[in-house]
């Protein structure tokens, strides 16, 4: 037992981390630091950057692009990404839909679609969540009807993270409505986003933000072809997918850095004329939530560590549930205590500024995104399983209740 | 001690909630907040009409003689309403100060016509260093024959952009953190060397920055003592706090019964979700906080106009602390309970979400205001 | 609306004070500040002062010794004895047994036992937990058998307080075992804890303290004339005793006393070399706890002023849910602000010590009870329906789910 | 990084958990517990047999030259079993001081008689007034010819009673408070001036008070640099900390299991307890608690030994911190999940919640703790 880096590790987060200072653009770094919004061109840009390095898609296998990286190095990967900060590749296409194609998809398909994804050709969205579904998935009700060498699909997803950018959509469709059991007579499906009959339609949140939609398909022919694996089929290559998500799912290297920035940002800011940051209880807020931290990031490595020994088998550990939800709290808990070092600069409502605004924001101009992200990042507790899930998951599959 | 509402309370009660019942559903409120100004006009006019904006002034200037108690009865309807109009900083906050420290002639000028609702008002007290410190003053008023010169910059005015008239906190001697030598100005908004910039907040009400550059005034714009208006100021926003109490109490408790509906209603894996004893806990956590929280704010309206300052503060302070809170739990618990639908501009809860949460950064938040019970004497003493 | 106590009230107030703070022993008042068990001497002693007084059972009817007092003097009653600190009455007669009585007993019942309830001539406990019910009290299984002009009761009963100083027990017992329905069939008996065949075994408590005892029942006769009521109507009386808990079970008083001794003690303590109550972390936690404190105050008396208002039906406000559930997490932080004050001085052990026992305690003589008092006070959101039975009983009766 | 065990490693996990499942049993432990002295004589021979009392000793001086990582070993093991024996102020502690400051001559004598069994320490440190502070010592040695005298009052001094040799902090020079000036002292628990007053603790381990009036000792008694010993109490006092916080583990693991044990046995209303959900994400929270105290054992315990002391502070109390903390939650859940049945003495975890929280309370509890974490650089920073 050594839990040290290694020197081979060190070397390599050495590497990983210079790499993504130099190359990482600056206007797209001072974003991430304050938490605005990125655009589309960032996204891309960032993607493509990677990818010319080869490290689009590094968890893939070589011959689909992967760097054959263990465990602790695609950790350190994602840890060093998070904490430069650089945009963490969007997980639709590089960690979904990817590595259901080149698990299950036909060689066509591979060749069709998984070059494109790791350079972000298409942008890809993610068509599971229904209206009425929520954590219940398998009732979901969008329907695809055989008919002759298409698929005509009529239904509604939702919560389609950043359909408005969308190229392609990969959906769960029910294809056998008579299927005994829900979860059978579900199929997997690719669809064009260009195909008539497709709607989007955004969702605003309450924090103002635009970054999920719904989606109708109503009368949508798409091609046979672009089923993935066989019909009725879907569910199993569902659960895949929501199973690959394990590492970088705590995300500490993204609380790591708003941490150092918000000790930054404490200050500069004074209270009682002396800076924030020399504050007693505010240092022992931070305090308690760093502690959190380390005990996560301890956590998430042993995880790690844990698949490195027993091979990357591709089955999430249920411990994994517990890097969801702990690091749900903690992300949350970097957003309160932001809130309180912007303190009455967090009631200015700013729309995020068109590129070459030049209006000065009111306050500091970091204090801006602090409440926005107080409400938004409300989300990380409910989506991909929400807490109350996570902990029915740990109850059953690790205390056997 | 008695917690039941007179008559005359109860009847006041009921006609504002019938008022926002009648007029103030939820897309109306949206179609006023996409507008302009931000909020309503006509409800407004209703206000004056009912009473409301006369509600805390003395019956000699054409008031209605209520205490806190009415305040936090008007506060709490349009905390659960989401009022949007500037009754806050109005009636409430600068009509305090005006109540406190105005003159004679001052009140007689203006609280007929705060009254009738042809006069708005805003505290211009906050600046960009001050964060929650009252006493923190860099805006100056220095003396110009029998008048006075206002130079500063003010931050976060509440509904600042469409006051016709600033009260403004200006240093009239003194350290920039001293005590004494704070004054309070009367300033037309359009008056010569005020410029200002409105904006949206968080919860779709409106501010201001307001730079107030060599703005003159004469003799009669001074409210109360100008080498001493800091009691003045802590007394009217300590009144202030109890009410933003009050407000945040009608929007955690339409935070939780908007939960509790959807418990019952919403159901998932073939069974409505409140059925699962995880939800119904957390739901029964959220009504322990609303309780909590409701219980402070009528602490905080029954010592709002405690002659001991001390007292009065440590009490508003306490109940800032639970307010604050309880908006973070029940409104958490809120969203969360509602999942992602509760991350949406459709449904409710985030809108009282938000309200409940720009409430605890307003006046002083949970750690300012802990900070002070924490210094004061015990609260639970005999 | 006028949240202030009355002129009147004050009054009052200040009479009882003051007649507390005279009657009550210097020696008994003394073990109450730091929390050391009391004798069954104290406790008798201090009921018939309260009964000299005609102040042992304020909220029984005036015919059987009560004062008469409406819900708020009843209240401010209880509270200004919690603050002396004055030893609550034991609740298992004068709040227990003495309302059944009084209400569904017969009149020789009355006469017998409702005049040494109030003096403490008997010495009352409570006979209705059973091993394997817990919180599920209707699934109970001692039985009583009718046989001529007594019943023959079986069974074990558990959780039972200070038995071990017990002239009568209140039972729950079961008549007919063959009801359609468990609540019924059960029956509500006074027993003789003289009666042959009765054995109490005390149960250890994991802090030291030997509190409570299991008590046996084999072959016990019991005069019929013992039933309380009717046969098989227990049930019934049980949850009308149940019911009577309200008024002072938020335990107001009682905390704010701990906390006032608290802020003293914590005066006497140094931590960086100065008084620990100067450090503005340990005044922070303090001030949170009496936040709650005060809000709970406020809570507690909104619920006195309803009950005053509709009457004092006998009926519980389901809110006192919110005094049981709330005061008991606020007892227990007094117990954890405590353990923050003896820091070190938490560790040695001491048997309570015997009266008149002259060694010197380890560490300042106040420490020793406060781990203990820690341990044992969990009890608190355990006993009389958890913390989480009480949620439940929020959710259906006031929140509808 | 590596999270595995060496082979070496494992067969001590093994042995010692065999040992302890063999012998170790509640009702042994009970025995142990009522009688003198106070643990088991027996067991500790076996400790000896075992090699455990030479652990983290030299080989040179008859020990195994084990790290920090086979002390957790132990001391989770023996957290697993509630052990009673002086391992902890023997071995560990003392053994740690004399590892760090001890001359040739002294480890050379006293260590195999450690590891044989045949010698008890225990480290005399803390002081009525000196709280958490170890640089807080009133107890003096001032020199006499070629030794010193030492005068003072030790309080709870763990496992004091049974020790045969006591290591004394005692100030030679500077003020009270001073980080200056205090030297360690080996003094026969027997030597003429010393008393003892020994006593249980709550969680059945032992601890005496120690009255040093006058007690000589010779030059060969000094450990390490008699004016400056802090660094080597404070390295000393860290690696120990580490060493409880793997044993709370074993206590928290405990609790934890035995709690959804129960939750599967018990039935309420006709079905398992451990159906309910709100049960069910109880011991969800206390398994989530209980990995983060796992996690931060182990980093205390990577952290024991860095050479930077400012960082092995920061790391020990974060750990400490998150120990106390999961302590609390999980101790008081397993005790409310069990109900009335877990506040006796008949059942397992009110032994493990007894001993997790007197460790809170030894070398310092979350409180101060977290002053230390609060005072010092991030913890996650890069």
């Amino acid at each position: 037992m050594d839990l040290r880096f290694t020197e081979e590790e060190i070397a390599f987060r050495d590497e990983v981390r210079s790499f993504f200072r130099k190359a990482l653009p600056e206007a797209i770094r001072a974003k991430m630091v304050d938490g605005h919004h990125l655009s589309k061109d960032d996204i891309v840009a960032w993607q493509r950057i990677l990818n010319e390095k080869g490290w689009a898609v590094p968890h893939w296998p070589v011959e689909y692009g992967g760097t054959g990286w263990g465990p602790m190095q695609q950790y350190i990967f994602q840890e060093e990404m998070q904490r430069t900060p650089a945009p963490m590749p969007l997980p639709f296409g590089v960690s979904m839909v990817g590595p259901v194609i080149y698990t299950f998809g036909s060689d066509a398909q591979k060749q069709r679609f998984l070059p494109r994804i790791a350079n972000i050709d298409d942008w890809w969205c993610q068509g599971f969540s229904e209206p009425g579904a929520g954590s219940d998935l398998a009732s979901l009700r969008t329907s695809a009807r055989r008919d002759g060498d298409h698929y005509v699909v009529n239904g509604q997803k939702t919560w389609t993270t950043l359909a408005q950018y969308a190229d392609w959509i990969f959906c769960l469709v029910r294809t056998d409505p008579h299927a005994e059991k829900r979860q059978q007579g579900i199929s997997f499906l690719l669809i064009d986003m260009e195909t008539p009959g497709i709607t989007v339609r955004p969702i605003q949140t309450f924090d103002g933000g635009r970054e999920v939609n719904e989606v109708f398909f109503d009368d949508v022919r798409v091609p046979a072809e672009n089923l993935v694996g066989e019909e009725n089929r879907g569910w199993d290559y569902a659960k895949f997918l929501l199973g690959n998500e394990r590492v970088g799912i705590a995300r500490v290297g993204v609380s790591k850095q708003r941490l150092q920035r918000i000790r930054e940002l404490a200050g500069q800011v004074t209270q009682d004329d002396r800076p924030l940051i020399e504050s007693p209880k505010f240092r022992e807020k931070l305090a308690s939530v760093e502690i959190e931290l380390k005990a996560l990031e301890m956590t998430q490595l042993r995880v790690v560590a844990a698949d490195a020994r027993r091979g990357n088998t591709g089955r999430p550990d249920p411990a994994s549930s517990i890097l969801k939800i702990k690091g749900s709290q903690i992300q949350q808990a970097t957003t309160e205590l932001l809130m309180d070092v912007v303190g009455p600069f967090a009631l200015p409502y700013e729309e995020e500024p068109d590129e070459g605004s030049n209006e000065p924001p009111i306050g500091p101009d970091w204090a801006g995104p602090a409440a926005p992200t107080y409400f938004n990042w409300r989300k990380i507790s409910i989506y991909g399983g929400s807490n109350e899930i996570q902990k029915n998951i740990i109850a059953k599959a690790i205390l056997g209740l | 001690m008695d917690f039941d509402l007179s008559d005359e309370q109860r009847l006041l009660k009921d006609s504002v909630e019938r008022l926002l019942a009648d007029r103030y559903d939820f897309e109306s409120r949206n179609g006023w907040l996409g507008g302009e100004p931000g909020w309503s006009r006509d409800m407004w006019a209703r206000y004056a009409e009912l009473g409301l904006l006369a509600l805390p002034f003395a019956s000699e200037y054409g008031g209605i003689d209520g205490g806190a108690v009415e305040t936090m009865i008007v506060m709490e309807a349009f905390g659960r309403a989401l009022v949007l109009e500037p009754y806050f900083p109005t009636v409430v906050l600068a009509g305090g100060l005006l109540r406190h420290a105005g003159s004679k002639d001052q009140k007689a000028d203006l609280i007929p016509q705060i009254a009738e609702g042809g006069l708005l008002l805003a505290f211009a007290q906050a600046e960009s260093q001050s964060r929650y410190d009252l006493f923190d003053v860099a805006t100056t008023a220095r003396k110009d024959g029998d008048g006075w010169i206002v130079d500063g910059h003010k931050t976060v005015v509440l509904h600042g952009d469409s006051a016709d008239r600033l009260i403004v906190s200006a240093r009239t001697g003194g350290g920039r953190r001293d005590r004494d030598g704070i004054g309070l100005f009367l300033v037309d908004a359009g008056a010569e060397g005020v410029s200002r910039r409105g904006y949206a907040t968080q919860d779709g009400h409106r501010a201001a920055d307001i730079l107030f550059e060599n703005v003159r005034v004469g003799p009669e714009a001074v409210v109360g003592n100008p080498e001493d208006g800091l009691p003045v100021i802590e007394r009217a926003v300590d009144e202030a706090i109890a009410a933003l109490c009050a407000e945040a109490v009608g929007n955690l408790a339409v935070i939780h019964e908007e939960t509790v509906e959807y418990l019952k209603v919403r159901k998932q894996f073939g069974v409505p979700i409140g059925s699962f004893q995880a939800l119904q806990h957390a739901a029964v956590d959220m009504y322990v906080d609303l309780e909590q929280a409701r219980s402070m704010a009528m602490f905080a309206t029954m010592m709002a106009g405690d002659p001991d300052a001390a007292a009065r503060r440590q009490a508003v302070a306490a109940a800032k602390v639970q307010i604050g809170r309880s908006a973070k739990s029940v409104g958490q618990s809120g969203i969360q309970l509602h999942g992602g639908v509760g991350m949406t501009m459709e449904f409710k809860v985030g809108h009282y979400f938000k309200r409940a949460t720009m409430i605890d950064a307003t006046f002083g938040n949970v750690d300012h205001h802990l900070d002070v019970v924490a210094g004061g004497d015990s609260l639970v003493a005999a």
